[in-house]
């Protein structure tokens, strides 16, 4: 089978985020995705045009959309929850409002339809992975992890429509579907700091700290996150955190996609993971017969 | 009896009200002896939603230059809804009215409760002043005798 | 030929002083048809009405017009006036010529025509009038009241002691509603059970009341005066006449675990069971969905320990069919769950409860025997977080309303807890105080003075669980916004109150009105608070808007009241001026064409299909038919039916065209 | 349009700016109670929206002076659980372009600005975000020079900064849109 999706991997993931683009890039090949880049695309102006200026925090992602679908593209693939959030946010204002729509239109050249499906990470795997880890499994994720979506994945939930505002499971799945235990905890949704990374690193200390500590007071010994924003401020902010709680804390910090390429047995030159400030000192079991899991589930006691 | 000089033009104008709000409306402007002109005259209905819009016609048509409906505030309806079907229906009567070119400002509808004997005085005062400034419906009865009315008849 | 009498009123100097009466005297002399035409200075003294009654015989009057003040004032008397002379009082129109003429107008020709104008119009009138006699109904004195909450117990037992029957209706096992799942009653405190029970056992005692617990209704028909209302009997797998009520069935019925409805899922029943000890009938049912037999075909425990052999598993639903007078509408509220709240945890916090909840924990027969205890550990709180407004004035959750008791019952479990767990603390967030009844206010000052119940203001954002607490995070609004965070032993949401589960089911069997959230409209918010829009159907209680105890026990005597009065006669007598659908002779029957446009649009769905059958039994035609018993008079199918087969006496199509006509042809 | 809204008040304003209306807000402070960063802020969000209920001038420019503004991070937390659905996101992005507007950004918030303006300019010139460029852009402004210093040879060595930017063919047109925003309004 033929699978193919647009893909807008954004700035970060060129860059700060580099390790992100190359676990998408692994997973999709290992399952036989092609990602088509959304031609010269062009940033998509974040939190930045967003608080500034708010012809720009249309126009840039309209173009992007534009270029998309001059493309023929139906899906695209947005793994950076922030672009993921301004492209749908966009998408959706200019969609219901035909004025604003003719207003952008005007001043990107472009003639806007505004159908394209646009996805982020957890439902590019629930629609092209999911189903078909089973045999490619090699690797059993048998940790206890935290999943993290912070606040771009999910809100405003009327219009990203994830499937429970407060307490999300979508990722949650994923990782058990990996064998592994996820916690429950009430801060998957907080925010992490977002934008404010640099200009106020004391800020995102105190509220990445807050959700770090947390993670690993409930036992967890790895965070999972589909952002790169809350990548970056959760694993290169740790001193920052580490000076705003008082203590030190070495859990890692795990893309979705490459806790995926983790289980299927990938190098950590395919998952990226030796990019990271906080090591992924985690070793996975192979992944066995039924049965052998049990008896090891009553070994661990 | 009217002439087709302005000035000495005086209008009249008939009021189609339900019985429970207008009228005791009405009443209530007698009673605190507000004075309003004496164009207009009412005619009782049980509830706006009985008013069949023929009859506006049929005003028309015998001379009226001005019409006035109303009944209840939209939700104090005594029989809970017959205003608004009287509304709704209303609505289309006019669009038709509209379509077929006849001047909708000689119909007013309003809402006066029975507590609102201040307001009928203002409406019917307000009311005959549009209409005089109208002037005569005298075309407009015309187009209704030819065009709508014949077969309903004078009685 | 039309003979009619014309009496203008000068009312003292109220109408003459500005419209010369003697000229429309006269000038109404000449219209056509009018056989009299007189001016008097007091029509509605005993002497101006014996001169109508006079000219009435005299003239042989076929109708009369009386030119004086409003019908609103004076209709009553004159038509009076006509009946003791021998003329049908439906012959005789006031004409407005005070109110809408001379008291609103100055002295001059202009309101001398205007009242001659009137007048004309109203002798049009009556001259298409007919002689009319009023409708009555017989009355079937049976009441049907749905629901066995406090609500539906007070107002059976007003109906019962006033010498009427009573059928209840209730679809649970027991009667009592939330009552009797309350500890103690703002702003008395005293004991809800201690004064609920004895009702219970008094509306199973009464003989005028027949008591169908486990109940429904099934179909109602018919109108006021004579509903016919079919209740579905669901089987309780026992026979009830033979059933002692000795209980050792449920002692025995291995089936334990199912969470108990009474106790809010804090404590847990048998398949075969009573809800709670003082449940009225005290006689249990089994529950066929937990039922071990009914689900696998084994065990029959109960029905081998039973000593007098009540058990019926093979019994089936049936059906009872009543002829009611009246219905009484009392089915209640419910609270929203706290499943409802994503922020709090989506319920899955086991110590984050609702009111009810509380209310289980807080009451001496409760799963705790009235300690305060939390679910999850069964340890005794030392912190509690009371969240009011949960749900409520929420318009990002579907319910803009305050459901108007949670204001007074949190201050109650906040008191409650306090007097129980002397060295705790409980804090109450809260948006707006809402205590107005009697003794509320000086209530909540209680609790916060002499309770030191701690009063925050400010909604809570989350509350989360972390180490066997749980976390609050709100806001002191009177601080500037300032954070709060409590770490708490358990949270009490006071949840929403919301229409019952049903509500809409049942509303559409009855047709009567409900809005948006289901909760069941009165005729109207003032003046007809217990009735519905369907005539012979009343309201009573929290199925209306959720209401305290003292308020549903008032609607419910209200309602009880209206039921009585309406029962004070043998028959209905109704004013005659309604709608009919006209008929024709064969073969024709009527001009009506089936469209059934008047059926939508009737507000008190007083319109049905009447089929017209030939001697065989062939239908020749389906026309409207109208119910003279429900149609108000408000004439909307008159002027929606377009082959204008619907007419309405008293404001028929040949009296307002010929009022429109003669007003204007001077 | 605008003539009238020059005297009217910041709340007035707003509303026609967004159709977010202040008179709606409660006042029960869920907004605030949720907003992580809160404690941050000398008006929390729901504060914010009482001094827009009084309209009263003096309120009105202490919030387009405010650090709130610049410190809300836009993590919808408020709207997500705001009873009445008020769009405080929207707002806050309302406030932050008329106090650019109106000269009264908040002086010490002026590093958040420095941030947000830099990182425009770095798409400006190439279409995309040159993170190393941002960087160094937002220190000359910033006079931060220090700070951050030592991630750069870790984020170099993880191949995390690239040296060279990534230009878009189109970056005209891009830099176009940016003139574009200076005499449009929407
Ligand atoms: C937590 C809490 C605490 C409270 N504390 C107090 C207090 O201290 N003081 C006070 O004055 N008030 C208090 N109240 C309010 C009080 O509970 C209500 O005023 C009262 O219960 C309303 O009585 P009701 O009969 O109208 O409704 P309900 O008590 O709800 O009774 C309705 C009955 O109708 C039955 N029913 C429902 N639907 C149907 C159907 N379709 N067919 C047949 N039967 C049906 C139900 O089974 C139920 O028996 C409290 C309420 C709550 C939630
Ligand atoms: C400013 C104001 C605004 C209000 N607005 C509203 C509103 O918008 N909506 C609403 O629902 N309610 C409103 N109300 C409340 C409303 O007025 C009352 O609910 C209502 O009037 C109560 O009616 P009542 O018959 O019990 O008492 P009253 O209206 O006080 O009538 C009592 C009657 O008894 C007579 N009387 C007194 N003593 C004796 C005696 N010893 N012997 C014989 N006769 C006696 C009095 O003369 C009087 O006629 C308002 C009240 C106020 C003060
Ligand atoms: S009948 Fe009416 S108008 Fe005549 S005297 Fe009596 S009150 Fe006055
Ligand atoms: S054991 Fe028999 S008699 Fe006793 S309560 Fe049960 S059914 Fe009734
Ligand atoms: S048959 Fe059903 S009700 Fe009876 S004892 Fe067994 S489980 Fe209980
Ligand atoms: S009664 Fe009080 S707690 Fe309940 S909704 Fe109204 S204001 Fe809120
Ligand atoms: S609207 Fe008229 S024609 Fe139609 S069903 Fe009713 S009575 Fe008959
Ligand atoms: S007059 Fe009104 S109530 Fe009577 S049948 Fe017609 S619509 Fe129904
Ligand atoms: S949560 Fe909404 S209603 Fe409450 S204070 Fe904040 S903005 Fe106002
Ligand atoms: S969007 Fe801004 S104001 Fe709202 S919760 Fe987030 S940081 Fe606070």
């Amino acid at each position: 089978m033929q699978k193919k999706i647009g893909y807008y991997p954004g700035c970060s993931l060129e860059g700060s985020a580099r390790e992100y683009n190359e676990s998408v890039q692994t997973l999709a090949k290992a399952f036989d995705v092609t990602l088509e880049q959304v031609p010269d695309w062009n940033c998509c102006g974040a939190t930045a045009a967003h608080n500034l200026n708010k012809v720009l925090s249309f126009a840039l992602p309209a173009r992007i959309l534009a270029n998309a679908e001059k493309a023929g593209m139906e899906n695209i693939l947005v793994p950076c929850a922030a672009c993921y959030n301004r492209l749908s946010m966009v998408q959706h204002e200019l969609g219901k409002n035909e004025s604003l729509r003719n207003e952008v239109n005007a001043i990107i050249e472009a003639d806007l339809k505004c159908n394209l499906k646009i996805l982020n990470i957890i439902q590019f795997i629930q629609m092209f992975i999911s189903d078909f880890v089973g045999d490619k499994q090699q690797l059993l994720f048998n940790k206890k992890v935290a999943c993290y979506y912070g606040c771009l994945l999910v809100r405003p939930n009327d219009v990203l429509g994830f499937d429970r505002a407060e307490d999300p499971q979508m990722m949650d799945e994923v990782m058990k579907s990996l064998g592994a235990d996820t916690i429950d905890w009430p801060f998957k949704t907080e925010c992490c700091g977002a934008g404010l990374s640099v200009s106020r690193t004391d800020i995102v200390g105190n509220l990445s700290g807050r959700i770090v500590k947390e993670a690993a007071d409930r036992g967890a010994e790895a965070i999972i996150v589909a952002c790169p924003m809350c990548h970056s401020n959760l694993d290169m902010r740790r001193p920052a955190i580490e000076k705003a709680i008082g203590e030190k804390i070495d859990i890692p910090v795990i893309y979705i996609s490459q806790a995926i390429d983790m289980a299927l047995g990938k190098t950590q030159k395919e998952t990226g993971i030796n990019r990271h400030f906080v090591p992924v000192n985690i070793e996975l079991k192979k992944k066995e017969a039924e049965p052998q899991v049990v008896i090891e589930k009553t070994e661990e006691k | 009896m009217e002439t087709n000089n302005n000035n000495s033009f005086e209008p009249k104008v008939v009021a189609f009200v339900c019985n429970w709000c207008t009228y005791a409306g009405a009443d209530l402007t007698g009673t605190s002896r507000i004075k309003y002109a004496p164009n207009v005259k009412i005619i009782r209905f049980p509830c706006t939603g009985r008013i069949d819009y023929m009859l506006l016609m049929k005003a028309f048509a015998n001379g009226a230059d001005g019409i006035i409906v109303s009944g209840c505030h939209p939700n104090d309806c005594h029989y809970t809804s017959g205003n608004f079907h009287a509304r709704r229906r209303w609505m289309i009567f006019r669009n038709l009215c509209d379509f077929i070119g006849m001047d909708m400002n000689r119909v007013v509808f309003s809402w006066v409760s029975a507590a609102e004997g201040a307001k009928w005085a203002e409406i019917v005062n307000t009311t005959v002043d549009t209409i005089r400034q109208l002037g005569p419906a005298t075309s407009f009865q015309k187009l209704i005798k030819n065009s709508v009315f014949e077969e309903v008849g004078n009685e | 030929m039309a003979r009619i009498g014309v009496f203008i009123c000068h009312c003292g100097e109220n109408i003459s002083a500005t419209v010369d009466c003697e000229k429309v005297a006269k000038v109404a002399s000449e219209f056509p048809g009018v056989a009299v035409s007189v001016d008097y200075k007091y029509m509605c003294s005993d002497p101006g009405q014996n001169l109508v009654k006079e000219a009435i015989i005299e003239h042989k009057l076929t109708g009369v017009v009386v030119s004086a003040c409003s019908p609103r004032m004076h209709e009553p008397t004159f038509r009076n006036a006509c009946a003791e002379a021998g003329l049908n009082p439906f012959l005789c129109e006031m004409a407005n010529i005070r109110e809408h003429c001379s008291w609103v107008h100055e002295k001059g020709d202009a309101t001398t025509q205007k009242a001659i104008d009137i007048v004309r119009t109203l002798v049009e009138k009556v001259k298409r009038n007919e002689a009319l006699a009023p409708i009555y109904v017989p009355i079937s004195k049976t009441a049907v009241v749905i629901g066995g909450g406090v609500a539906g117990i007070q107002a059976a037992l007003d109906i019962a002691d006033a010498g009427h029957k009573v059928v209840m209706v209730e679809r649970e096992p027991s009667i009592g509603g939330h009552m009797s799942q309350l500890s103690e009653t703002f702003p008395t405190l005293d004991c809800s059970q201690c004064i609920l029970t004895p009702r219970m056992v008094d509306v199973a005692r009464h003989p005028n009341i027949t008591l169908y617990t486990y109940a429904e209704i099934e179909s109602v028909d018919g109108s006021i005066g004579n509903f016919n209302v079919k209740i579905r009997l669901k089987s309780k797998s026992l026979d009830e006449k033979v059933c002692t009520g000795c209980g050792a069935c449920i002692q025995k019925c291995p089936v334990k675990k199912i969470p108990s409805e009474f106790e809010q899922g804090l404590g847990m029943r048998t398949a075969i069971y009573v809800p709670f000890p003082q449940a009225v009938p005290n006689k249990p049912v089994i529950d066929r969905k937990n039922c071990t037999y009914y689900i696998k075909g084994k065990c029959k425990v109960c029905e081998i320990v039973c000593p007098t052999k009540a058990i019926r598993f093979d019994q089936e639903d049936s059906f009872v069919e009543v002829q009611a007078g009246a219905l009484l509408l009392a089915t209640g509220f419910d609270v929203l769950k706290t499943s409802a709240f994503p922020e709090y945890g989506y319920g899955k916090y086991k110590d984050v409860i609702d009111g009810l909840q509380f209310e289980r924990l807080a009451s001496a027969s409760g799963p705790t025997k009235g300690e305060i205890r939390r679910p999850s550990d069964g340890q005794i709180p030392k912190k509690i977080v009371f969240i009011a407004c949960a749900g409520s004035r929420d318009p990002a959750k579907g319910r803009e309303y305050c459901s108007k008791i949670c204001c007074m019952y949190t201050a109650k479990h906040a008191m409650l807890y306090k007097h129980k767990v002397h060295e705790g603390t409980p804090y109450i967030f809260y948006m707006d105080i809402r205590a107005t009844g009697k003794m509320y206010e000086e209530f909540v000052r209680r609790a916060i003075e002499e309770d030191e119940v701690k009063y925050i203001r400010g909604r809570v954002s989350q509350v989360y669980e972390k180490n066997g607490k749980l976390i609050v995070r709100g806001v002191d609004t009177l601080l500037m916004g300032q954070p709060v965070e409590i770490e708490a032993d358990m949270v009490v949401l006071a949840t929403a109150g919301i229409a019952n589960q049903g509500s809409e089911e049942l509303a559409q069997k009855l047709h009567v009105s409900y809005d948006k959230h289901k909760f069941f409209s009165e005729a109207h918010p003032k003046l007809k608070p217990v009735e519905t829009n369907t005539a012979g159907i009343f309201l009573a209680g929290a199925c209306q808007s959720t209401k305290d105890i003292p308020e549903t026990v008032a609607a419910a005597s209200g309602a009880a009241a209206k039921v009585v009065g309406l029962f004070s006669n043998d028959m209905l007598k109704r004013d005659p001026l309604i709608a009919i659908v006209k008929k024709s002779p064969p073969p024709v029957y009527s001009s009506c064409t089936g469209c059934f446009m008047c059926i939508q649009v009737c507000p008190y769905q007083a319109i049905d299909k009447e089929e017209i059958k030939d001697r065989n039994g062939n239908i020749i035609k389906t026309i409207s038919h109208i119910n003279p018993g429900l149609c108000q008079g408000c004439g909307t199918c008159v002027a929606f039916c377009k082959s204008k087969s619907i007419d309405i006496l008293g404001y028929n199509h040949d009296q307002v065209y010929a009022e429109v006509s003669a007003l204007l042809n001077e | 349009m605008s003539a009238h809204s020059e005297n009217s008040s910041l709340s007035a304003k707003l509303h026609q700016a967004t159709e977010v209306k202040s008179a709606k807000c409660y006042q029960c402070g869920k907004c605030s109670a949720g907003c992580p960063l809160s404690t941050e802020m000398e008006y929390p969000p729901s504060v914010i929206m009482r001094m827009l209920q009084t309209e009263d001038l003096k309120n009105d420019r202490k919030i387009l002076k405010s650090q709130t503004i610049w410190v809300c991070v836009s993590c919808e937390m408020c709207l997500s659980r705001c009873p009445m659905e008020i769009d405080i996101p929207k707002v806050m992005d309302f406030m932050r372009q008329k106090s650019i507007a109106e000269g009264l950004s908040n002086p010490k918030s002026k590093n958040i600005i420095r941030f947000h303006k830099a990182f425009l300019d770095s798409i400006k010139y190439t279409g995309r975000l040159h993170e190393i460029s941002l960087v160094a852009d937002y220190k000359m402004r910033s006079m931060h020079l220090t700070q951050d210093v030592m991630m750069v040879p870790k984020m170099l060595s993880r191949g995390k900064l690239p040296i060279l930017p990534e230009i878009i063919k189109d970056k005209k047109k891009v830099s176009g849109f940016f003139k574009k925003s200076e005499h449009t309004n929407f």
